[in-house]
């Protein structure tokens, strides 16, 4: 017990040494980024992915002289893609100090808990990856003046993929299957949204538990009920096996939604099973810029994979936050909330990232198509 | 609703019954035997369905050759657990058991994660995709012969609890241990088989599904809590009851599932579980029938 | 009210179609020491299990000083005033030795969430008389040593008489001893002797049920034989002893053989 | 003679005792003098994570029950306050003790509907519930919003009088905490060793010897269900509005096991040990700082070997001293002993 009591005390003289030592080092040394990603459990794949976009970003600043010729630094802690951990490690890095910014926390329910936190601490935070639509409502003039959304909401991405939908004459049949988690419920949300404003309904909505092994119900209802097009709304894991399953079972309706069609089983994807399938990704390692596909070359010769749209997100919105440290000219928190909110920062797909009252960016909304077995890039819209 | 789409749930709930008998008749024979609840059934389950990853996927193997494989590799494995850590727990008090292959689970589940990452793998065979059709139901080759092992195993299972002297050992332990010791039965030894051939079980229901659902290090956690359902509900230590409890539970799960919600087929499995509790605490098949 | 404590009639349990206990009637006189004896499989056994309500009779009527316990649970047959011992002896291990004793009569307490917590000078009143009842207890039988050990350091004979005092704790109407000096050494057994003719002396009934014939026939004023699920014989110790049929079906060929 | 470790370490108890609480108030203290947020923040998480394991303490140490419904508790008390509070307007102090009688409401039906059979039923049933009560956070959407869970729930205020007081910062939480953590553990601790603690205790040691001695059973342990559900879904309601968000991820399984540690290695049916463990095992992994996978294949690990060699945790092996005191005491000073 004695022990315990000193390490106490240690850790609170730590911690005041450390907020003098932060003071000082904000005129000289690195700046320091702290970041919560889920690291273990569940959503760990996803919080890598993150991770090393954002990794991506500060290598390729640091390489070019570093932000007002400091050196960046990401600190990241594991957060389990659960709201308590998160808000415990989030309050130890704050409370540390040193730190110029929160980056995001991957998982909806994470960032959400973490505002409250940031807003004390009054310290700019870049989500880069989480989704719900309730964190931007609760940001910019809706509460937060500190969190920033870069990539877009759930809503928005729906919207973008039923407005094509739509287009194609496809909206009419569409039965939506998504995982039960606020990514998938807000999916479902979204297209509901936005076909009733079109006057128009889903034909079904079923959701599923984050790992579910079986789909043989749902299909063989769909073997019934017909539907024009399937809108998913899984983690590749589930959508793996969702998309397995179709074909064992023989339903062949093109997908639709959040369809990731870089875990598609090759053999499936070439065979043209999955012909007509549409997607929407706030990304594609496919839009053909210059920047993009020197982004996506410099990736693969980094991680050995093509970026999918978390890292996209992570490395892009870094790169924003950046860019408003240097045009701050200062690491002061009130200075680089400010030029984010003013920021104007081209992004890998063409025009800038910039933020509206809600603190949201409005960055893209690409829609894939599968024809001939291959994923192509068919529509690139402002979400 | 049409009599294809009702064939097809029936034969879908059958294929899934008969898959969660495997795992769940391999947690009551261990039951049965060494009277612990076995709480790190479902990471053997899951290990299997790695090892068969490996094996049909990493070296290539055929399908049937993985499964010989992953069934005798899980087998060794339990007769192992049973010697290094079951059977202190025999006789002990229920929750040491408990406790202690809750603290297996932990192991395993967090060990694989961290090996191998949560990321999802699909193990792909010479079956994969191939389809068998009859009267207009679908059913996919690799569900099929998971569904024919299942019943190839329990029929083994079956005999050899009827008509081998090893079976009757087993049996005779699991009703009455000191019994079976006043007439010559090593109970060690006897338990050892049946820990082997629960956990083989799981194994056997790892390789069999590998090749159907995606691989994960968390695929056990789920589906044990289900199996732990389907063995109150068939009356716990009752061999058959559990397989019948299965065959229930997957019917419930394909026509809920499909009718309704695969979320409120869940509820129902569990809330079954809760009622079964209140109303027939020695599960709906009574003790007539019990391992 | 009559001079019959416990009376039992016409009980009867059967386990898959075996009779256990076939219709068996007895009464024990209110201050005696009565022997239930009979061999092995004889139901013994299940009769006190079952009029001491752990198990579930399938017909029959008992009740201790006319009150009917048929149908109420175990705990209520304490409360009446029945309390049993056990064969495999039983004690609280974590507990000391004086807690045990403590423990027997807390449930006569009437313990509820608010007496725990507003009652505490109540509480501390019965908790110092408990406890020096339990220290003169403890005294009669020769464990005072032990008062504030952890019962788990007693032996089994020991614990045997421990369990004794706690019946004795709770001031009871009527005592069923389940093989009291099963398994214990030849000392031990007068120890446990003198503590039974102590219990019997506080003014508490006892039903012993008991394979050491000597201690039985020592201590008993009269005895009740089961045979087959059913009654043998009543009578007083001289009478059983000559009983023909008790010495056929069960005491044997080897008259008053000692068994353990 | 209260605590069950009384006799253990006799003579020197009240001195250890009085450096333990000494210790313990330091401790206690520390996050208060403290101005380093984080401290704080430790702090109302270690309040909270020692009231719980001594409520499953209460449940599986006392009265041998292994409960794993103590997370669905947690969370019923969680959803129930905040969704009087956000919903209905409640105040959070009307809540929040609803919250944690409906937890207890929940673990009566759960425990009176698994009681009456075999202890493995019991563990499984109360499995069964918890992943009930998951499925209901997810999948009730139009009560429990789901995954998407409820932010923003608001902080608690105090307004006695002219004083005001809006909690929330970790500072004023962690004081709440406190104060909530010392009063239910000063009222478990007054259960434990009230008449009815000893009682959960003879059930657990020795239900059918209980029942001879007029003790109903099934009675007092769903009184300690009852209690330690309460508690838990006081703790429930109080994190939740400390972290301004309850989503399903209060019902992780995690917490079970983090739990099931605290209380195993500390010894179940112990106090203060369960205490400190608690403590040690709320602090030490945040300051090692590891990953949360190693950690729970350590705490899976620890749980098999504290299965295998010290079941009675870590005040087992110390009661283990005492009692070999005793056997020499008593061999030195018998001769009348069979």
């Amino acid at each position: 017990m004695k022990r315990n009591l000193r390490l106490n005390g240690a850790l609170a003289a730590a911690g005041l040494c450390l907020m003098t030592a932060g003071a000082i080092a904000q005129q000289s040394g690195p700046i320091k980024i702290a970041a919560t990603l889920p690291l273990s459990g569940g959503a760990a794949n996803f919080g890598q992915a993150a991770r090393n976009g954002a990794d991506m970003a500060l290598a390729e600043v640091n390489g070019a002289g570093g932000v007002l010729s400091r050196q960046v630094m990401m600190d990241v802690q594991d957060n389990r893609c659960n709201p308590t951990e998160a808000v415990k490690v989030v309050t130890q890095m704050l409370s540390d100090g040193g730190y110029s910014a929160l980056f995001d926390g991957l998982c909806s329910s994470v960032v959400l808990a973490s505002m409250p936190v940031v807003d004390r601490a009054q310290i700019p935070y870049m989500v880069a990856t989480a989704s719900a639509t309730a964190i931007s409502e609760k940001s910019g003039v809706g509460g937060s003046k500190w969190t920033f959304k870069f990539n877009p909401t759930d809503a928005s991405m729906a919207a973008a993929m039923v407005s094509w939908l739509t287009e194609k004459g496809l909206a009419d049949k569409i039965a939506f299957l998504g995982e039960d988690t606020d990514f998938g419920r807000s999916g479902g949300d979204g297209f509901k949204a936005a076909l009733k404003a079109r006057g128009k309904a889903l034909l079904s909505e079923d959701y599923y538990q984050q790992g579910t092994a079986d789909f043989s119900a749902t299909l063989t209802k769909y073997r019934t009920s017909r539907p024009g097009v399937v809108g998913i709304y899984a983690l590749a894991s589930d959508q793996q096996n969702i998309v397995n399953q179709m074909q064992a079972f023989g339903v062949k309706v093109p997908l639709s939604g959040r369809v990731q069609t870089d875990s598609i089983a090759k053999e499936l994807l070439e065979s043209g099973f999955l012909d007509g399938t549409s997607a929407v990704q706030p990304y594609s390692p496919e839009i053909d810029t210059p920047k993009n596909q020197a982004f996506v070359a410099a990736f693969k010769a980094k991680y050995g994979s093509a970026p999918n749209s978390i890292s996209y997100s992570a490395y892009e919105s870094m790169r924003t936050l950046l860019d408003a440290i240097q045009r701050a000219g200062s690491t002061e928190p009130e200075k680089i909330r400010t030029a984010l909110t003013q920021a104007k920062f081209p992004t890998l797909l063409g025009g800038e990232v910039s933020f509206d009252e809600y603190n949201l960016a409005h960055t893209f909304a690409v829609i894939f198509q599968i024809e001939g077995g291959k994923a192509k890039v068919v529509g690139l819209s402002k979400t | 609703m049409d009599a294809e789409f009702a064939l097809q749930l029936l034969v879908n709930g059958l294929t899934i019954g008969l898959i969660y008998a495997l795992v769940a008749s391999g947690l009551s024979l261990v039951f049965g035997i060494l009277n612990i609840v076995n709480f790190a059934h479902g990471e053997f389950y899951m290990l299997g369905a790695m090892l068969a990853y490996f094996v049909a996927g990493t070296l290539g193997m055929s399908y049937w050759v993985t499964v010989v494989v992953v069934v005798l590799a899980a087998g060794a494995i339990g007769a192992l657990l049973y010697d290094i850590l079951l059977q202190r727990f025999e006789g002990s008090n229920v929750e040491r058991g408990v406790l202690a292959t809750l603290g297996l689970s932990m192991v395993l589940q967090n060990g694989a994660i961290f090996l191998f990452s949560t990321t999802p793998r699909l193990t792909r065979t010479e079956y994969s995709f191939k389809i068998w059709e009859f009267a207009g139901v679908t059913l996919p080759l690799t569900r099929l012969f998971a569904a024919v092992l299942s019943v190839i195993a329990f029929a083994l299972t079956w005999w050899a609890l009827q008509a081998t002297q090893t079976g009757r050992a087993i049996r005779g332990v699991s009703q009455n241990r000191e019994a079976a010791l006043m007439v010559g039965i090593d109970p060690k030894r006897v338990s050892r088989i049946a820990v082997a051939a629960g956990i083989a079980f799981a194994g056997l229901a790892g390789a069999a599904l590998a090749p159907v659902y995606s691989v994960h290090p968390t695929m056990g956690f789920a589906f044990v809590f289900k199996a732990f359902a389907i063995v109150i509900i068939g009356g716990l230590g009752n061999f058959q009851g559990a397989a019948l409890a299965a065959l229930l539970v997957g019917m419930v799960e394909s026509f809920v599932g499909a009718l309704a919600s695969l979320v409120i087929a869940d509820a129902i499995t569990f809330a079954t579980m809760l009622l079964v509790l209140l109303m027939r605490p020695e599960g709906l098949f009574g003790r007539g029938v019990r391992l | 009210m009559s001079d019959i404590c416990l009376s039992v009639r016409n009980l009867s349990k059967h386990y898959r179609g075996v009779k256990a206990v076939d219709g068996v009637s007895f009464d024990v006189m209110r201050g005696s020491i009565t022997g239930l004896i009979g061999p092995n499989g004889s139901g013994k056994s299940t009769t006190i299990d079952c009029i001491s309500g752990f198990t579930s009779a399938d017909c029959g009527e008992w009740r201790v000083d006319g009150r009917v316990l048929t149908g109420t649970s175990a705990h209520q047959h304490s409360a009446a005033g029945l309390v049993r011992t056990f064969q495999n002896v039983r004690c609280y291990e974590s507990m000391s030795v004086l807690e045990n004793l403590r423990m027997a009569v807390v449930a006569k307490e009437g313990v509820g969430l608010w007496s725990a917590f507003l009652g505490s000078l109540r509480a501390s009143a019965a908790d110092e008389a408990a406890r020096q009842h339990g220290l003169e207890l403890l005294e009669l039988i020769g464990l005072s040593a032990y008062a504030e050990a952890p019962s788990s350091v007693l032996s089994y004979g020991q614990r045997k008489l421990l369990s004794i005092a706690s019946t004795m704790m709770s001031k009871p109407r009527l005592v069923i001893l389940d093989e009291p000096v099963a398994g214990i050494n030849p000392t031990m057994i007068l120890r446990v002797e003198d503590a039974i003719r102590k219990l019997n002396a506080s003014g508490v009934t006892i039903l012993l049920c008991e394979h050491n014939m000597d201690l039985v026939m020592r201590l008993c004023d009269r005895i009740i034989v089961l045979a087959n699920g059913q009654l043998l014989a009543s009578g007083t110790v001289d009478e059983i002893q000559a009983d023909k049929n008790v010495l056929e079906a069960y005491l044997g060929p080897d008259h008053m053989r000692p068994t353990s | 003679m209260t605590a069950s470790a009384g006799w253990t370490i006799h003579s020197i108890q009240p001195i250890l005792r009085s450096l333990l609480a000494l210790a313990l108030a330091a401790l206690a203290l520390a996050p208060l003098l403290s101005a380093n947020v984080y401290v704080q923040t430790l702090g109302v998480s270690a309040c909270l994570f020692a009231t719980m394991a001594m409520a499953f303490n209460l449940v599986y140490g006392y009265t041998g029950l292994l409960c794993f419904a103590q997370v669905a508790f947690l969370g019923i008390g969680g959803y129930t306050a905040a969704i009087l509070v956000t919903r209905l307007g409640w105040s959070f102090w009307v809540a929040a003790p609803v919250g944690g009688l409906l937890a207890a409401i929940a673990g009566l039906v759960v425990a009176f509907s698994s009681l009456r059979l075999s202890r493995h039923s019991f563990g499984i049933a109360t499995l069964a519930a918890a992943l009930l009560c998951t499925i209901v956070a997810r999948d009730w959407v139009s009560l429990t919003r789901g995954s998407m869970g409820i932010p923003g729930l608001p902080a608690p205020e105090i307004h006695l009088g002219s004083l005001d007081i809006v909690i929330n910062n970790p500072y004023r939480f962690y004081g709440l905490s406190l104060i909530f953590a010392v009063g239910a553990i000063a009222f478990l601790h007054r259960i434990i060793h009230s008449r009815i603690g000893r009682i959960f205790v003879s059930i657990r040691e020795n239900e059918p010897l209980a029942i001879s001695q007029g003790i109903d059973p099934l009675r007092y342990k769903l009184l300690s269900v009852g209690l330690s559900a309460f508690v838990t879904g006081l703790c429930g309601a109080l994190m939740v509005f400390n972290l301004t968000i309850v989503d399903p991820s209060i019902l992780d399984f995690y917490y079970t096991e983090t739990m099931l540690i605290m209380v195993v290695i500390g010894g179940p049916g112990h106090f203060w040990s369960v205490l400190v463990s608690s403590l040690v095992f709320s602090i030490l992994p945040e300051l090692l700082r590891f990953s949360t996978d190693l950690r729970l294949v350590l705490y899976g690990l620890l749980l098999i070997a504290a299965m295998l060699v010290f079941p009675k945790g870590i005040a087992g092996l110390l009661e283990k001293r005492g009692t070999d005191f005793w056997h020499k005491r008593l061999a030195a000073g018998r001769g009348q002993v069979s």
